[in-house]
């Protein structure tokens, strides 16, 4: 089959990309499997500055699935486009996630980074719950966000502009419609959910900050409930993750409606899980008939049977 | 790639069953001492998000193995595992020790860190001027693999049981560092409160040192950077890469 | 050590209370331990009416969890009073799990099974998103939360009254103030993460209803973090769940601030699982030197060593 | 009390591995025809939540036995065990099949539905007037449990490999239940549509009948409510309990 997957503005040869934060700079993996033959690359979020994170520790590992407060430890973005960009194959497309803590650095940032022939797409992490400021406020109200998708929208030189979305919300279609309206040329969930892990030993968290993000299988069903919801309630394409280790799972989320899926903690349980999944899919996807994602994509029967 | 399947060849608890001694089949890699292996076996599932670190123990024709202490839900795991099953592993990962054969070395293991040292035993590591001493709480006999690098390196062991013991094994460690003075070189790996204590004690006499940490590990290969260490500039590094074994200079110790 | 709980109106054995929905009506687990050594038994929500529930299927299988969409299929409170409490060893506290569709209802309820001398407190279910009215709305705005726990509280012959908050709301801790403000005697928390699983295969969904509700081990990390949240906004006691399966978990649970457990989907994992956990827990407790729960309770420090 | 654990004694894959018959331990039950157990060993780790269930083939001095087809990931996770290995079990689980030893009785197994007939070859649940017949996708070779309860039963197998011969099966099944006729008794277990097959013709020729539910559990003991069955009164049972074999009459099969 073709397993070319058509965005605005962006092609991958597959569905498959490997997750912001999961990936480092794309950089780290090109010992263990070949970055040309994945869909994009979405490299570690970026802020304008190089950030050094939270105090350790800052992962805890939980039933199927892990907490991360990694603070969005970064190089910064200059030193990413001067040190890591260059050296990313021209095959595959690069999509930075931004961080930022106000619409202004946002705007700031996507107008350093739209600006690079090299960077495909622009995804904006408004949701990460490890960062004081901003991040998770952006994340939960819907006018927040659409402040922030604005401003990113208009900054971004013409460069698709990824929203993605965070689950701690009591409606994500809200936040999904908000970003639309705003201009979102995409929407890409779920991020990770809060969660905390404690030692009744030390009687303390295990993670210096208390709480951190959920990630993992464990969260699978619940990405896949609000990856479908948002599908439903807007009309430009939604790249969704949560939870995928095997390429039935890539397929479970294509069928609810997602047009692309991102990799993330899979990368963990085994470096070179990203690049197998390419295979591994297309190889499914051959055994279920499917010919071209469309015919596939957001086929869900109502119930059972 | 790097990321390869390897079958398990022999699982051998020791006396004390909570030591362990893997046996892999041959891995086509040259690892150096200090290096280490993430290891992620079938019976991990999904529920085990993450592989686990070991330091190479020998690597060479015969096969991989780790010497590892069952001390929670992924080394319980590996222990129960039989000859046959599949184990995924990726490595040789992270920088090991840097040594010179002509510098006296003074290796320093604190309980199963001993297993840091194997390859050291082992051409083209042997290092002709080596000395080590190993601190353990369980009985020696608990660490055939003592005897087995004792045929080859220099080996004195002491046991601590009690604080008494703690305490004179701490003297040791002070005495030996201080003697070895500035021409020398210490390499350590062992429990952090080890780690911590013979830093300083590299510092405060002036003697090259270089210790291996333990630091909980994801992802092993520099991204999940769930590793990092603080560095005496004050950066975050992470250990999987740029350790696991530092120069005591290079980090901080507070 | 002595395990007694002290809640207000209400005193447990040990802490150890088998959730609502997975322990039947109690007298299906007489088989496999010995009810009188239970905290507390929480019966299957309760309606006015029987209820026939969702249509099958109803579960599906997650990594490290499950799905549901029962439907509250319940025989009424009726045919509860009747048939089934008057069998449960007068030895243990019985609360009764309440489900309604309008705050009227709610009260009726509570009037009906709060006049009951052996029912010792009622749990209100307002997180049920199984149900098409009434729970999950409840459940997810503070408003309507309050409206219902007032209704519940009037009514309830000065019985303990217990709500059970949704996780699936941005902020739960304000809708534990709501429920705090509005009388509510404790409060327990959490109900299932609303989530789905689909079949590649069939293009269907694996329950009937599309969604259902998320429990096990996989729920554990956010529960935790809601439990140890509500814990410091309100000054009521709280009975934590999600994902309990050890006799860790338990002593987790207590360690964030909760003053007692349900065990839910543990039951299924092994049916004689609440009854090994009472003595565990004890155990694992005196390992640690506790010798009564006020002491370890809530002492999480805030952060690491 | 009725949870108890028991070790493996024997993992034996049939000529066709996907078959697997699992030897337990004793327990110390005395189980009808049609009652099952649910089997969870330690392999399920918590990343599976529910135990499994089995039709019990055996259950006598010589240990439980249940046989099964590898289908998912809980049964892999079965196949996989070795022996010593602990399981825990809980049963015997709900209600079997309802003989008379006078009654002329008709076994319908369809594939691994087979094993539930497994304790009709034994004392003292043998029944003088009972004949099986076994509709079987794998060859017959593949279910060695067929050959050893043809020593104690009548039996006769069909096999079904292509659209025809589904439809042969079909007939005959039909053919036999009407000559069976009002005096005598079916009972059938196997795949979803052979059940809804065979209550439809034992409802149209007035035969008495009863089949055997495998629909989907969690608890198996009654709570979860995940594995309900609707009645032809309308309501919805708990096929673990108030099954898993039914009257069909008592069904609706629409
Ligand atoms: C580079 C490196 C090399 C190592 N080499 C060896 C070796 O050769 N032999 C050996 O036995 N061990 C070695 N370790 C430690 C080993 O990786 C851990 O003991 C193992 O990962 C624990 O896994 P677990 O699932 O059994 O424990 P968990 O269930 O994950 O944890 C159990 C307990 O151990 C603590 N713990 C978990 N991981 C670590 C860790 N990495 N360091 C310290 N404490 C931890 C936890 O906080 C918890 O209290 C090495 C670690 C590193 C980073
Ligand atoms: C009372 C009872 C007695 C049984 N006796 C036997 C027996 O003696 N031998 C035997 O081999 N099997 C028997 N089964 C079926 C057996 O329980 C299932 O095959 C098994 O639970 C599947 O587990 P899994 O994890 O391998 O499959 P899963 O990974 O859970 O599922 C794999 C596939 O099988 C389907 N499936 C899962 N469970 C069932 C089920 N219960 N029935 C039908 N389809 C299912 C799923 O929808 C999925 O498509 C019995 C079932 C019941 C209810
Ligand atoms: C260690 C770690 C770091 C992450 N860092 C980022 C990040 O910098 N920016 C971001 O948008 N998401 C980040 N995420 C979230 C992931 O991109 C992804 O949304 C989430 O992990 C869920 O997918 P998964 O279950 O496949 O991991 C991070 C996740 C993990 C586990
Ligand atoms: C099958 C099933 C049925 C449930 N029914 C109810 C119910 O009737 N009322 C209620 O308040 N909660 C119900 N719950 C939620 C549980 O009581 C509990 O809040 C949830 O499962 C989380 O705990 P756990 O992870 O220990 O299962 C049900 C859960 C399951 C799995
Ligand atoms: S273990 Fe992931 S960065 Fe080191
Ligand atoms: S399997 Fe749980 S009620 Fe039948």
């Amino acid at each position: 089959m073709d397993t070319t997957v058509h965005l605005p503005g962006l092609t991958l040869k597959n569905p498959i990309i490997p997750a912001s934060g999961t990936f480092g700079y794309g950089l780290e993996f090109a010992r263990y499997g070949d970055l040309r033959r994945l869909g994009a690359i979405c490299v570690k979020g970026l802020s304008l500055k190089p950030r050094e994170g939270n105090p350790m520790p800052r992962i805890a590992e939980t039933p199927c699935g892990m907490l991360n407060s990694i603070g969005l430890q970064n190089v910064g973005v200059d030193v990413f486009l001067q040190k890591k960009l260059p050296f990313l194959p021209p095959e595959v497309p690069i999509i930075a996630n931004l961080y930022a803590q106000s619409p202004e650095e946002f705007a700031e940032l996507a107008g350093i980074l739209g600006a690079k022939e090299r960077i495909a797409a622009l995804e904006v992490n408004v949701s990460c719950p490890n960062v004081r400021l901003g991040g998770v406020q952006f994340g939960q109200d819907p006018e927040a966000l659409h402040t922030v998708t604005r401003a990113v929208v208009a900054a971004a030189q013409g460069k698709p502009v990824i929203v993605k979305l965070s689950p701690n919300v009591t409606d994500i279609t809200a936040m999904a419609r908000a970003a639309e309206a705003a201009g979102a040329t995409m929407l890409s969930l779920i991020n990770t959910l809060t969660g905390m892990a404690v030692d009744i030993r030390t009687r303390a968290p295990r993670l210096a900050t208390g709480t951190g993000g959920l990630s993992g299988p464990a969260i699978k069903p619940v990405a896949l409930r609000m990856v479908h919801a948002v599908c439903r309630a807007v009309s430009i394409p939604v790249i969704g993750m949560g939870g995928i280790v095997s390429a039935e799972d890539v397929l479970e989320f294509i069928l609810v409606g997602a047009s692309a899926v991102q990799v993330g903690t899979a990368s963990f349980m085994r470096p070179d899980r990203v690049f197998s999944l390419v295979d591994e899919v297309q190889a499914l996807a051959e055994d279920l008939g499917i010919s071209a994602w469309e015919e596939f994509r957001g086929t869900l029967k109502e119930t059972p049977r | 790639m790097n990321t390869i399947q390897l079958t398990i060849q022999a699982v051998t608890p020791g006396p004390d069953p909570s030591i362990v001694d893997l046996a892999l089949a041959p891995a086509p890699w040259k690892p150096k001492p200090g290096q280490f292996v993430m290891l992620r076996p079938a019976n991990f599932g999904q529920e085990l998000t993450w592989g686990r670190p070991f330091s190479i123990y020998r690597c060479d024709e015969a096969g991989l193995r780790v010497v590892f202490q069952v001390i929670g839900r992924g080394t319980e795991r590996l222990a129960a595992l039989r000859p046959g099953d599949a184990v995924t592993v990726w490595g040789p990962l992270g920088r090991g020790f840097q040594t010179k054969p002509e510098t006296p070395t003074l290796f320093l293991a604190g309980g199963i860190g001993l297993a840091a040292f194997g390859l050291f035993a082992e051409e083209p590591f042997r290092l002709p001027h080596a000395q080590l001493l190993f601190g353990h709480r369980l009985p020696l006999t608990a660490y055939p693999i003592y005897h087995e690098m004792a045929q080859r390196i220099p080996c004195e062991a002491m046991r601590q049981t009690s604080s008494a013991d703690i305490e004179a094994f701490s003297e040791e460690l002070s005495r030996r560092i201080k003697a070895l003075g500035p021409e020398g070189l210490v390499l350590c790996c062992g429990p952090t409160p080890m780690l911590r204590a013979v830093a300083r004690l590299c510092l405060e006499h002036g003697v090259p040192g270089q210790v291996s940490l333990e630091n909980r590990m994801g992802c092993g290969v520099g991204v999940c950077l769930g590793c990092v260490a603080t560095t005496a500039s004050g950066e975050r590094v992470q250990t999987c890469v740029h350790g696991p074994v530092f120069d005591v200079r290079a980090l901080t110790w507070d």
